[in-house]
Formats: structure tokens, C-alpha cells, sequence
């Protein structure tokens, strides 16, 4: 071939084609990296290098802060493992990319469910990125240049949209929290005419389930957008930011079909009132008929994006993560309707067990008693690093220490909850942490009297 | 009902959403196991939902044929030839999803302590190390979820590095051949994008740069290039280009959308370079699963790296009697912090080390060969005959790794639009070349073959090209009329901006 | 070229060998590592190849392309209904792909010591338990690989009870509605079939059975049966019949095709069968992958145990603190030996013991109760309008998982077959039902829907007959000449098996 | 649904369907086992019992005996995976069939390539059976009813072929070893105008190359057909059975494509001469054309098959197994006509080493000498089933011990080797097995010096 091919182009070597790059510019050497390996060779390599991590198989995941070890079920593997969705590139060529366009609107017209808002897009990157952009849209719609934000929200997303504001240049304001709650006397002091958003989220890190409706009337009354971040997997049971008269919900949609994976790639959603449809960011599929007037399905508002509108663009955003939102899409209707709700429910219920069972351990109290949905917080009468060791040598990751990004309560841990997590688990949870806590504090009952429910757990 | 159309087709068009009835379910949910409470008594009822969201209500063996039926309503690189120019649509090896699947990287949670995390941050060390190497830049942040995450966060570090200096910058300068992301960046990240021309050879216009400077002086915080760019061509004055925007105290950014085109044969940073990000769902296979996910680490010189977004992963030397650790560095006081939730699309990382160790250094560069070699081929393919008359390469020369044609003469000798070529290539079963980009060609058709199609397929998509401009000269209707054989025809895509149906109405 | 069909279509007849280059190639593979020696140094040169076989020359994209281009050439379960008579085609939960895929049962080495196999050898015994509490027979061996293997087994069984109790004896009876399986194994197994007559409900004829029994007394060794039978009729005789063949000395063997319509209902050891074999890859959803793999276990009486192949799997109680343990038994003095290598096929055990349990005892008995009711419905849907008239039902009553109809008025009125009706049913995007058998009912179609179907699915098929039907009534040709919308239309099946083309021809 | 459905039929009750089966034959009670789970229960109950068995990624896996670890490429699954190919059942209707059509003709062309012989089948139940269908067919081929059987053929072949050949009625007789080979006199010796079949292994069970076409001379010489099992894996260098007068090739596919699966799915392969070609078992593809004359595959010569000849039938089989047949057929063109070979290479030159590596080891030698490709046996101067618990606490499973099946080797020791076994790993066994026989001799070296290596692999 390569004969062939050169002399069609009429070159001697493929040297020729790379003397356009000026001499001194080319490398002249090998790239100093290992030599390529055989297909075995790279999958032990790495299977050796995942061997070296304290997976959610190895441990017992109680670690939430906004990714959860939820069960993906198999028929999401099957169907983002087929090629026909894997490998396209974004569908600019709607005749024949139906397949991903449909897929698009359906997980649009899911997330619009869920969130109670008419409009959606087909997915950002992941949740603290789409709390940044949604100020980006904020400012646009309000021409204001300050965020109200809670002190509840994720810190990962206060931190992304501080970073993104030194960009576009707006103020960050952060109202503190009261009992795991958003201050809302502060709140409303810290809204102003000046605000393009007031930004929440519920339930918020801590857990805590916020009185939206009441948080955002500071927001209303000032002519801010109500931003509103929130879990997936709670909105089968709390009510929708839609109905608490959000602007925007959005958040982080790992729990909904897509696995841990060290933090991604997972994806962010974003839904909107309609008066924002034309200043969303990212791909929105629309429906519309064909020339034979066949139903179908294209990018819609496409004047809104880079490729069309370059600087004046609503948003950067190109590559976004489609085929995580196919995963979200088929997770939910796997789960369907009444599996969705039910779901929630078992959280709440395994929440409010777990919460109670480790309160009522010695050395652990809560560290807020409002109502929580699937993770609340507590905090520890031992240093939260050595006991989360203690409890990690005995097969669990036990939860969040608080400590870094909440300096005020250093002694504090954020505990999750999924449906894999079973009762036993949680009880050799509350178990552990005690035995765990009291050994800091010098008491060193024997190990081995305890060790034994967890192996039964493995068995 | 046509025989050519079975009822199950035409079935294909409906939503999950209109298969749905009442109490159908896949799920199985585990037993609560737990004492239950009345929901009420744990969460206040004016906080609760009423009503459920309206899911689908459907059975599993149900979805697996909706989602199967939708996917083969797809068309994918692996059924065929993908030359879809900046898009880099190379062959994704199942090798990377099997490594990505395994539990050790699946099931690891983002905020596992490090320690218990090694393998993961290791592999994350190493695949920056590597990226390094090949940009030729010495420090790497994994975080930037895509390209155009990696140019905001280049945009935002050339802000602190101003600002560092006391400098407060306002403009930015980028060709007119540059791809839409780096203008959006550019007003995200608080910028004014100042436009610099082509010249003759497809390069930037060297007066126009020198005016544009001049022009700007003192508020030039930035030049975002693309090398070789959007009309892959390499730009021979980069040295020039980098010596005069230093000069004038920017900084010089890479867009690395094309770093196909001359991984171990050119590195941005030896070319001058501070930022480079590089899209791992193009040169380094991770699939583009039909818009995401994606990856856009960024490599940087010494002068930036203090900015880098935190948190940084980080090689330890080892102390007493363990071997070097791996960690994850908060405490970066410069740093512009994060620009995302943990530590970037690990899963994505996994993807693109196995495809470099898989390669390694050598097998990376002569995949840069053989993606110039097959894009040089097949224009030379595309300069005979009739494609060569009706769609003449845009700058005559040897390309990279990819080349942009112009449709200006087919439209003007046989009334044919670029669009309509497009869509008739796909009743042919090829992918359409990315067109209308770069804009300043008319009727531009950028192609883009990449090194893992045969000549068969390059000559097959010639031979195509040909067919359908020899059937234009006798029917040109054929074409304008196209695509016939796809599961939709033409669709209209101004109704669906005008009056956008963006979701689907559901009764209750 | 038809604008319905793209050169890649027709480019798909193409072989994996036509697409071979030389030199071209997908693996790479680790190196030698080890001092290398001239291979005729190792092996005399006479033991050696002179040639290396001409598989294909082919890189990894293009192997992808080809399969997935040539899986698109295939119906499946996943993309519609598929109402196969007596193949039982039920999803095939993906559940069940996953945990056989663990590294702990994919990459688990046959012959290692079961102290070091313990959750494999556990996860037999408990399907080896399930299966007897289903079948209503307590002992079961994994070891059949199919069902056509499990009859041999239970013939072979057979043989060995008689021979322990000092007799040789020849004939097997079966009806003429047994599934081919039955007689050929019949005859492997060194016996004579002696076909026994249906009587006028569809069930074993009672005074031909009795005569048969006495033109052979002593002469036979067992009655095959299946019940429901291949009709899809419970013969209420059943509890007669066994009397009957064990007072004639025989034994009465169940083949288990049909088990799906029972399960949790009635058991083949309750209605006194000594040998029944179950088609894990039917009711117990193994998928069929195209034809196979599949597992065919058996469960047998007391009588039958000692003979049952070896090795088997035992549960042995706890030693010294230690719980119990599981094993392989090899010392079983009247087993009639091996059927194949190893243990059987494992992975198809742990599918159907995911699949239990995620059923659970109910749920095995309501996927029988929804079988038995789509089959009635769909039974009672075709009975209705030309259906009820052109194809009506063989034995007219409830029937259990599945029904036969005949084409033969069909054939009469409108001059079309059956196999023209069930070509015509492919454009319609279904599989069609399974076809002249069995062989006693004249023109028949064996309907079979399963559990898994919802009723659109059963009311869209009745539709499409219907449809079929009345476009016949105006023109036959229509469906004579059927399919016209799948890769290829009717193909001479004559002409393969008259000069059989079973491989390409390769140049050197 | 239920209602209308059960009004449509014009029943009242589900049960009333049942009603057909006599009362006392209906079951009148609930299964005896457990209730239904949900899928994240499911898999964790499998996965518990999963890792209760030492699989070749916990131990490294020195045991072959007809089945090996290989590496299956990543692409065998990504395909076979495909529901367009895993749930389909037999190709009946080939119009919508092609794709499972095609890919039986490719692999009876791959298969005929491989052993050399033109007619292949488009695979069996397994390797042992395949033995037994052999018979079948050599029986009614010569109308003879005696196979002489050499004790180099795989045990659980010669065990399976005499539990079929009691039922179809023939007579085996086995011919013994020396040196590692058949013994060729006795062979010879044992052949006569009664035999049906010669049945030869090569490489035989003890891991010897055999000399079929010297040993074939005696079935020539009585008409007897010769019946060649083989390792597809060494046909890149083993001259094929076709080469070599075998009238029949078969053997065990696993190698091919197939996981170790704890011995089964695999398949068997089947090729033998076109003067067989109607009598061979099992499905064949064919080509032709449809009426169109467009090319197009078919089940060809169904009239061999039960479906269509009942008791007439060549052999029983229906269904067989379709889908590791098409992960044979990814992995062989995968590795492809170079690759296969090198492979073949790879293997010969790695066994000898390890075969060198393993003489030199005290207390254990050779048990023959004769040429060898993959695998080899050796003696052990101590009690093999100590040995090997010994060597697994090490993390190896040594090999397989020849004892229950050849008694005269009771201190035999089977010994594999893939592409998968490093030269590390080789030397790791050597030292391991050289520790443990000295052990079990009185020795007692300390582990410890002797773990680091292992340590360092798994990393
Ligand atoms: C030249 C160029 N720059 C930037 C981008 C944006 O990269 P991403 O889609 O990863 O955000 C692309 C992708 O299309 C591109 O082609
Ligand atoms: C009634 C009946 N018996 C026996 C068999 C043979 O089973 P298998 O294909 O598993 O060998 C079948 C399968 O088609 C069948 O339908």
C-alpha cells in the first residue's frame, strides 16, 4: 500500500510530507516513552495498576458528597457498549444519527420530569461545572454581576464557579448555615438588586433537605434567577425545584447510570424555565418531520452554540457526554415510574435507620437534626482520619471527612446511603465506628470479636 | 405499505415514552430491610412530591429493543469510514473499555482517601508525564472534562498569570480559521477576541499579527492557534509568531484538537507554546460516544504552572522503606482552583494510558505518519478527475493531517451545495467530511481520513465523490433531493429552532 | 446502483477473507522473552508445517466492521418477536452475561482442585438441587451439554438399569409428534424407535400404546415423551401411561423442551417420568447465541442414580469446625462414564442459576401461568377473521405454552404455504413461527410466544397474519414471491446441499 | 392486560388454563426455593460465590490439559456480546439469517485451513464428544464396530468414547505408551480388518508430538478411517492432520476465542475428508444464491440432520454452540495468518525453555523426552497433591497431576504454558516447585525470600 499511496502523491517517503514543519521544529528523536505492548501485556499492566485501588467491591462505600455506589444494572453496559452509540461523533448529520437525537429528547423530556421544569438539555460535563455555567447564563439574562450562594452547596461547586468568575468577572457572596440549613435571615440580607442569582442546593452537602419555596422568595422579590442544584435520585420523593419556583435545577447525574469511575466522566443536567431556552448551555435535540414528513429528531437552537455564534455563543461547551446521559436515560426507564419512587423511598428509610443506629453509638453524634434524604452528617469524638483508618482496615470506607472543606466542623463526616448498602452493612458500620472511636480515645477492645460479621458480610 | 418498509420501522420512530403502560417495570428493588416510618414523620410533607415524575412504565426485554432498535438507527465509525475534518475518528480498541471496566477504576470513588487510592493516581502520574513528553511542555493537569474546558482554563491561566504580574490584559488574538470553541472561551473567560487573517499558504498573515499587535499594545493577553490548524496546514512562521507574542507579553496558546497530525514529530512546546490542551477522544482514542464523554488535559510551561487548577496529582519519593507515593495536592496558593467536581474523567484517563502503552512512543509517531500519509493520499485521490475541477483543495500543498476542499465550484457548475454532497455521500454509507468549517472557504469540505482506514476505504470514498458528481451532470436533482436510503430524509431543522419541541408532552 | 441500496451493502456478501491484505494484521504479541532455539531444533522438521494456514490479513478496525456489519444481517431476539414453536425464545436477561463474566467463573481453570473451587462447585449444587425441586426428581447431573445430549444420556441411563437388572432390551417407544432429537438419539443410543399414534385431543393414542407395549413385550426399554407435547397439549393420560410402561419393565423419559409451560405447576417426577432432561438454554434463559451454547442437565428417580455420569457433584458435611464442603465424585462403580470433558458447561450454569434467583419460586410459576396465557391469547386472536378460517388450530382447546396451527386450508383456498406465509411474515419484521413440524399436522406452524411478550407485541403479530391473508386474497404472488426487505430474498437451499459449498476457496 | 386478555381467550382465571392438568398431578403449593431478588442482590450473591474460587487472575495458571489461558482478545466480547448475535437461535430462516451464516462459513474455512482437511463443520458440543461423534460416524462409514485407541488421547476422550461406544455398540480397544508416544508395533498390531477407526492425539495428553502419518499406516493398510484430536493453538507449527492421511481432524476449541469458563461453553471442531461430507455431524453453512442471484448462505446438507432424518440421522446433535464458535472466529482473525503462527512459536519456545527451567529443579525431572509444543509432563520426587498445595499458597497452580488418570505416573505432573506466562512466572514455578518438593522432603527453607519475586509480579 504505502508504495502505492506515496507514489500517488508523488513523494518518495512519508519524511517528505513532515519536511513543511521547519526543521528545528521537528523532534529528531523518539518520544522517550515505553515501547508498545501487546494487548495481555497492557491489560495486566493495568488490572495490576486497578489491583493497587480500595474499589466500592473491596470496601463498603459509605462515602457519598455527591457521587454514589448505586447498582448500575447490566442492561446500561449492553447498550453504551454498542457501537452504534459508542463510537459516533456528535450527530451533525441528523439522517443518520436518529438513534442518539431520540435518545437526547428522551433523557430531555426525563430530567424536565424529574426537575419539574419545561426545559432541558442533552448534558453537561458534570455538576460543579454546570453550577459555573449557570451563573454564566445568570448574568446574561440579568445583566447583574453577583451570586448569592449557600454555603450549602457543594463545595466543589462554589469553588468551579469562583474560579469561573474571576472569568467573566462577577462577585461571589456565601450565606453561612444554621442547624445544617441554610441561613435564611442572611440570605435574604445578602440579595440585592445587584444579584443575577440566588444559588442553592437541596439536599445540600450536609444532607440537609432546604425549604426551597421559602429560601428563594429573596430571589423573586429581587428579580434573581433561583438556581437550584440537587440529586437525581431524590426527586422521586422531594418535591421538584420546578414547583419551588426554580429558574434553573441542575446537578450532578452520576447516580443515574453511571458508575463511580474516580470522579468520571459522568454528566452535569440543566433545566430551565422557558424563558431561558434561547441562553441555555449545550445540545438540545428538538423534534421536527422530514421532507416525506416523517417524525425526527435534530440539534435544536443551534444559533445559541459556538460553532454558530462563536464569541457571542451562550456557552463554550463542544464535546459534552452524551453517551453518560444514554446511561442516565436507560437507568431511568429500567427503573421506571414506580421503581424511581420506590427508590427514593428506600433511601429515606435506610437513611433515617442508619442515621439513628449511629447516633445512638457512643463517641458519634449528629451534627444537625434537620430532615435529611439519603446522607446526613455527623461528628466523631475522635479524630475523623485515624478513625476512618481503623474502620478502612476492617473493609470500610465509612464516609466524608468534612474537615477540609468545612474547617468548622473538623470533627465532622458526611455518611451516604444506596440501596446496596444493606442493613447489616450499616449495623457493622455503627459497630465499627464505635470500636473505632473508642480505641482512639485509649480503650482497645480485642478485634477479633467484631471482625466476625463482616466476613460473614463477604461470604 | 411500501414492501420496502416493514411495520416495525415505521414503529421505530415512537418514544420510550409511547411504549409505556401503566404498572409495567423492569426493576426489582431490594426489601427496605429496615424498620419503615411514615415518609412524612422523616421529611416535612411541603417539602415532598406529590406525583412521581412520569417515567416510562415498560419491561426490560422492552427497552433492550428500543434502545437496540434506536442504536442501529445510528451510523457509527465502526460500520464504516468517518472523515469528519477536527474530529479525529480514529479506531476505538475494545481494550480500552475492558481496562476501563474493571472494578479497581469503575467502582473507585472520586474521594477515596489517596492512600487507598494508588493505583488510580499512578496512572494518572503517568499518563501527565506522558502527555508531557508529547507536547513538550513539563507539567500536566489532567482536570479539563474537554477541549473547550482546557481553553477556558488556559484563557483563565493567562489571566493569572497577568494578573500576577499586575497585569490586568484585555484582548485576545485568534485567526480567522479558528474553530468556534476558542472565540466562546475567549468572551467566557472575560476577553475580546481580536481576529487575525489568513495568508496565501493558509497560515496567519504576518502583517495582519504585526498590525494586530500593534494595534493592541500592552492589552494582548493571548494568541490561541491551532498547528497544524483547521486547514491542516503547519504554519511555518510559528517561530516568528511565538517570538512576537512573547515579545508583546502573551501568552502563546495550543489548541490540540489537531495534535494527530505530529505526535513524536513536533512538539507544541518546542515550537513555543505555554498552554496546550489536547482532546484524548481524538488523538488518543477515547470514543466520542456520540457527543461525550471526552477529556481536555492541559500541558503547561514553567511560568504557568504555578496557576494550574487544583487539586494537582503528585509523585512523593518514598520515605522509609516504601517506594515513591502518589497524592493529591490542595495546597497550590497561585492556583486558579478547580474547574470541576474531584479529579476530572478518570475513566476517560484510563482510556487514552492504555492506548499509549499500547502504541508507545514509536507506534504514536508513525501513527501521525500514516494519518498524513492517508490524508495526502486520498486528496491526491480527490485532485484527479472530476472531484479535482468541481472541488479544488482549498491551499494547494502538501497537508497534515487532514486537507479542506471548496465546494465553490461545484455549486456554481452544477448548481450542488456542499450540503447537498454531504447528504448524498450518505446513501453512499460514508460519513459526510465536516462542512461549512472553516469559514472562510467557501463551500468548505474539511476532510479527515486518520491513520486506521485502508487505502480500500480511501479509494472507496474517492470513487464515491466521483460517482456522485458524474451523476449530477445529468441529474443534479438527485443529489439536492438526498439522502433516500436513510431512516429520515432531509429534516427540517428551522422549524425545529423556531418552534422548538424540546421535550415530549406526556398526558398524566 | 438502486438508490436503495448503498455500495455498502453490497460490499457486506464480502468474506472476511476477500477483505484480507497481506500484511496487514490486528494482534501484537508479547515478546519471546526467552533464549530462542531454531524451532526444527525442538521439533523434527517431519512434525512440521510447511505453510502457515491462510487465515485471514486484516487490522482490528476492519475485523470490527465486518462482524458488526454482518451482526446487522441478522434478526434477533433483542429487536423483535420471535415465536419460535418449542425454542422457548424468552429474554435473555444481561444480568446473567454479567456475573458469568467474573474473573472468579470465566477465568476459573476446569481441573482445579475443587478445595480451590469451592463457589463453583457450590453454584452447581444449588442448581443441581433447584433443578430437582422443579422437575419433582431428586438426583441431577449438569453434565449433558444440550438437550439432544441429555436424551442420550437418559437412553444411555437406560440401557445401564436394565443391564444392572440382567436385561437387554431394543426398542424405545415415541410419538409421531417427538422432535427429531428424540428418534436419533434413540438410534446413537443403540435402540429401535417404535413410533406410537396421536389420538383425536392430541395426546398419546392409548390403544396404540397399549398394542405397541404388547407387539413388544420385554422388548421395551423406555416411552419418550413430551408434556406438554409438541402440539402444546397436556395429555391427561399421563399418570395411565406411566402405569402402563412401568408395569411393561420400561422406563419413561421427559424431554424438558417444554418444561416452560409447567414450572411450579406440575412436576415430571409427580406425573411418575424417571428421566427428564431441561434445556437451560429455554426456560432458563441461556441465551441461544445463534445456535448454542446450551446445557441439557438431567434429573432422575432413586433407580436411576447409581448410574448417572461421573463425575458428580456432591456436598460433603463439615469437618472439624470447617461448614460444609463441596466436591467432585469420581468413585461411582455403575456410572455409565463421561459424556464430555470436564464439568460441563459451567457458564451457562451460573446464567441459569442468576436466573432463578432472580425469579425465585413464584416467579419461575408466573413465567409459566404468562406463557400459558400469551399462548392462549394469541391462540384466541388467530382464531378470529381469515386467521380462524385459512390457518386453524390443529387441535382445537386450551393449550399450554404454545399451539399448531394448519396451513392447509390456506394452502387450498389461496394456493399459499406455509413457508410462503412465513417468508411474507419477514417483511413484516417478525420471525416466524416454526414450520412443518410437527410432522402429523399438514402444512403446520408452531407458535410458541413466551412469557416476555407484551400483548402489542402478540395483537401486532395477529395483525400482520391477518394483513398477509387479505393481500393473498388479491394477490398470492405477493407472499409466493416474499421476503423483499431482508439482505437477501429466498436462497436454493437445493442447489447448497447438491453441490455443497461448505468453504472458500483461498489463493495461495 | 391480564383482563381483556383472559376475556379475549374466554377464561375467567389463569388457573382455569391449567385445569387441563389433572388435579393430582398440579403441584398445589409454592417451589421450594428462595423468592426472587432484585439484580444488585443477584450479583452480589454470585459474585460472593465467584470469590470463593481461585481463578487464573488470582492464581497463576500452569494447567492446561485440554484447556488454557489465553489471552481472549477484547474484541471477542465486544462482538459475541452483540444481541444480533447472542440471541438469535439457529439460522431456520437464512433470509434474516446472513450474518450467522456467514460467520459458520468463514469458521469452517478457518478450521479446514487450520487441520487441512476440506469439509468442516460449524462446531460441536466440546473435544471429548467430538471423539465419540467420530466413532459414530467411522462405524457407519466401514460398517465396523471396533476403534483401537491410543492411551495418548485425552482421558475424558477415551471415557466419553466408551460410554457412547456401549450404546452404539462397538468395541475399544487401547494401545499403550512409550516414551511419552503411542506405541507404534502395538498399534500396528492392533489394528485389523474389524477396526473402524485409529483415534490418535497430537500433541497427545502428555504434551508429545506425535508421528500421525507413520503411525496412520496401519488404518490405511486395513481401511480402517484415522481420527486425528489436536490443539488448534499448535497448528500454526504442527504439520496438519490432513498433511499427515487423517481422514477425520477434530478436537477441543477452547483455546480459541473461549474462556476457561470451569470447562465449558467451549466447542469442538470437526473437519474431515469431502468423502465424509455426508455423514459429518452437526450444522454445515453452505453458499448460494437467492433469486435475485445475489450470494447468500444456507444450513447446507440438512438432510444429514435429526430434524429432517429422525432415527436416520448422522448424529443427534441440534443445538451446538453457534457462539463460541464466532469467538474462535474473531480470535483467529484477530491473531491472523502471521500472528497465529508466531503464536505457535511463541508457545514452542517458551515450553522448551520452561521445560529446561523445570529438569533442572531438584527433585523433579522429566517424564519423557519426546518433542513437545505447549505443554509438558514431569515427575516430582515428592507427593504431587502436597506439591501443588504448597505451590498454590504461593499464588500458582503448577500444573496437572497425572495420577487418578495414569496411575503408572502417579508422581506426573502436567505442565502448560500460553502467551499469557511470562518468563517470570516460568522461573517463579521453577523455584516454587523446587521449594516445595524439598519441603515435603524434610527441607525447610524459608518462604520468605522466595515470596518477593511473586510480590513484585502482582504489582
Ligand atoms: C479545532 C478544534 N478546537 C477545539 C475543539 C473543541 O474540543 P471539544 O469538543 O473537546 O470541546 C474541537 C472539537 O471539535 C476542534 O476541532
Ligand atoms: C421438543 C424438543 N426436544 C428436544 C430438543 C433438542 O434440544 P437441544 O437443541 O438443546 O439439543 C428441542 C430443541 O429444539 C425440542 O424442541
Amino acid at each position: 500500500d504505502r508504495a502505492e499511496m506515496l507514489a500517488a502523491i508523488g513523494v518518495g517517503s512519508v519524511d517528505e510530507l513532515f519536511e513543511q514543519i521547519p526543521a528545528p521544529l521537528r523532534l529528531g528523536r523518539s518520544l522517550e516513552l515505553p515501547d508498545g505492548m501487546s494487548e495481555a501485556e497492557v491489560f495486566e499492566r493495568l488490572a495490576a495498576l486497578a489491583a493497587r485501588n480500595a474499589d466500592a467491591e473491596e470496601q463498603v462505600c459509605f462515602v457519598g458528597a455527591g457521587m454514589y455506589d448505586h447498582y448500575v444494572p447490566a442492561i446500561v453496559d449492553a447498550i453504551t457498549q454498542r457501537s452504534e452509540f459508542l463510537t459516533p461523533y456528535t450527530p451533525y448529520q441528523p439522517e443518520i444519527s436518529q438513534g442518539g437525537l431520540q435518545v437526547m429528547f428522551e433523557f430531555q423530556t426525563a430530567m424536565s420530569e424529574l426537575t419539574g421544569l419545561p426545559v432541558s438539555n442533552a448534558g453537561l460535563y458534570e455538576g460543579p461545572s454546570s453550577v459555573a455555567s449557570a451563573g454564566y447564563l445568570a448574568m446574561g439574562a440579568t445583566k447583574r454581576a453577583k451570586f448569592v450562594v449557600s454555603r450549602g452547596v457543594h463545595p466543589h461547586s462554589r469553588e468551579t464557579l469562583a474560579t469561573y468568575a474571576v472569568g467573566y468577572g462577577a462577585d461571589v457572596v456565601e450565606v453561612g448555615l444554621e442547624g445544617g440549613l441554610t441561613d435564611a435571615a442572611a440570605l435574604a440580607a445578602a440579595v440585592d438588586g445587584e444579584t443575577a442569582a440566588v444559588i442553592l442546593q437541596s439536599p445540600n452537602f450536609l444532607g440537609a433537605v432546604e425549604d426551597v419555596e421559602a429560601l428563594g422568595a429573596a430571589a423573586k422579590e429581587h428579580g434573581a434567577l433561583l438556581v437550584v442544584a440537587c440529586d437525581p435520585m431524590t426527586l422521586g420523593i422531594l418535591k421538584p425545584p420546578g414547583e419551588c419556583g426554580a429558574d434553573i435545577a441542575l446537578g450532578e447525574g452520576q447516580p443515574l447510570g453511571n458508575r463511580l469511575d474516580f470522579g468520571g466522566p459522568s454528566f452535569g443536567f440543566f433545566c430551565a424555565t422557558e424563558a431561558q431556552i434561547r441562553r441555555m448551555p449545550g445540545r438540545i435535540a428538538g423534534e421536527t418531520t422530514d421532507v416525506d414528513g416523517r417524525r425526527g429528531f435534530v440539534l435544536a437552537l443551534q444559533t445559541r452554540e459556538q460553532h454558530i455564534r462563536r464569541e457571542k455563543a451562550t456557552n463554550n461547551i463542544c464535546t459534552a457526554q452524551a453517551l453518560n446521559a444514554l446511561g442516565a436515560m436507560v437507568h431511568l426507564a429500567w427503573l421506571g415510574r414506580n421503581g424511581f419512587r420506590e427508590l427514593g423511598e428506600l433511601l429515606v428509610q435506610r437513611t433515617a435507620y442508619a442515621r439513628e443506629r449511629l447516633a445512638a453509638v457512643d463517641g458519634v453524634e449528629l451534627l444537625h437534626t434537620s430532615p435529611v434524604a439519603r446522607e446526613f452528617a455527623v461528628r466523631l469524638d475522635a479524630p475523623v482520619g485515624k478513625v476512618l483508618d481503623r474502620v478502612a482496615e476492617r473493609g470500610i470506607a465509612a464516609g466524608y471527612p468534612l474537615g477540609r472543606e468545612y474547617p468548622e466542623f473538623e470533627d465532622g463526616l458526611l455518611v451516604a446511603i444506596t440501596e446496596r448498602r444493606t442493613k447489616a452493612q450499616i449495623d457493622e458500620l455503627a459497630e465499627a465506628l464505635g470500636a473505632a472511636v473508642a480505641a482512639e480515645r485509649g480503650a482497645f477492645p480485642s478485634q477479633e470479636d467484631v471482625k466476625a460479621p463482616l466476613a460473614e458480610e463477604a461470604r | 405499505m411500501a414492501l420496502t418498509e416493514t411495520p416495525m420501522q415505521a414503529e421505530r420512530a415512537k418514544t420510550i415514552y409511547e411504549k409505556s403502560k401503566p404498572g409495567r417495570r423492569a426493576a426489582a428493588l431490594p426489601a427496605t430491610e429496615v424498620p419503615e416510618k411514615p415518609i412524612a414523620d422523616l421529611i416535612p410533607s411541603n417539602l415532598l412530591r406529590a406525583e412521581p415524575p412520569r417515567l416510562p412504565e415498560i419491561a426490560e426485554p422492552e427497552i433492550v429493543r428500543h434502545y437496540n432498535r434506536l442504536s442501529r438507527r445510528n451510523f457509527d465509525l465502526d460500520s464504516g469510514f468517518y472523515p469528519l475534518g477536527s474530529c479525529t475518528m480514529k479506531h476505538n480498541p475494545r481494550l480500552n473499555e475492558r481496562v476501563a471496566a474493571l472494578p479497581g477504576h469503575a467502582r473507585l470513588h472520586p474521594a477515596q482517601d489517596p492512600r487507598r487510592a494508588q493505583g488510580a493516581l499512578e496512572l494518572m502520574w503517568l499518563l501527565q508525564e506522558s502527555l508531557g513528553e508529547i507536547c513538550g511542555l513539563p507539567h500536566v493537569s489532567l482536570q479539563p472534562s474537554a477541549g473547550s474546558h482546557g481553553e477556558l482554563a488556559g484563557l483563565l491561566l493567562t489571566r493569572a498569570y497577568h494578573a500576577d504580574r499586575g497585569e490586568q490584559r484585555t484582548k485576545v488574538l485568534a485567526p480567522d480559521t479558528s474553530h468556534g470553541t476558542n472565540p466562546a472561551s475567549v468572551t467566557m473567560a472575560g476577553y475580546e477576541v481580536v481576529k487575525v487573517a489568513t495568508d496565501e499558504v493558509g497560515g496567519v498573515e504576518m502583517n495582519d499579527l504585526r498590525a494586530k499587535l500593534a494595534e493592541n499594545a500592552g492589552e494582548v493577553a493571548c494568541l490561541m492557534l491551532t498547528n497544524p490548524n483547521t486547514l491542516g496546514v503547519f504554519d511555518e512562521n510559528i517561530a516568528e509568531i511565538a517570538k512576537l507574542i512573547h515579545a508583546a507579553g502573551g501568552t502563546l496558546y495550543y489548541d490540540g484538537a489537531n495534535l494527530n497530525a505530529v505526535m513524536g514529530h513536533s512538539r507544541p512546546g518546542d515550537m513555543g507554546f505555554d498552554i496546550v490542551h489536547v482532546n484524548l477522544h481524538k488523538s488518543f482514542s477515547q470514543p466520542h460516544g456520540g457527543g461525550g464523554p471526552g477529556a481536555g488535559p492541559i500541558a503547561v510551561s514553567d511560568r504557568i504552572e504555578p496557576f494550574l487548577p487544583r487539586p494537582q496529582v503528585v509523585r512523593r519519593e518514598g520515605s522509609n522503606g516504601h517506594g515513591p507515593g502518589f497524592d493529591l495536592e490542595f495546597e497550590r496558593p497561585k492556583s486558579i482552583g478547580r474547574l470541576r467536581g474531584f479529579q476530572g474523567n478518570f475513566g476517560v484517563f484510563v482510556r487514552s494510558y492504555a492506548y499509549i502503552l499500547s502504541l508507545g512512543g514509536d507506534g504514536l509517531s508513525e501513527a501521525s505518519e500514516t494519518a498524513v500519509l492517508n490524508a495526502n493520499y486520498l486528496k491526491a485521490r480527490l485532485a484527479e478527475n472530476r472531484a479535482g475541477e468541481r472541488l479544488p483543495i482549498a491551499f494547494d500543498r502538501h497537508c497534515m493531517h487532514e486537507f479542506v476542499l471548496s465546494g465553490k465550484p461545484m455549486k456554481r457548475d452544477l448548481g450542488l451545495a456542499t450540503l447537498d454532497l454531504a447528504k448524498r455521500l450518505l446513501d453512499f454509507g460514508f460519513h459526510p467530511p465536516t462542512v461549512y468549517f472553516p469559514l472562510l472557504v467557501e463551500e468548505a469540505l474539511m476532510v479527515e481520513p486518520t491513520e486506521t482506514e485502508t487505502k480500500e476505504s480511501l479509494d472507496a470514498f474517492a470513487e464515491a465523490i466521483e460517482r456522485i458528481l458524474t451523476e449530477a451532470e445529468q441529474n443534479p436533482d438527485l443529489a439536492k433531493n438526498a439522502p433516500y436510503t436513510t431512516p429520515v430524509r432531509r429534516l427540517d431543522e428551522v422549524k425545529a429552532t423556531r418552534q422548538p419541541v424540546v421535550r415530549q408532552r406526556l398526558e398524566l
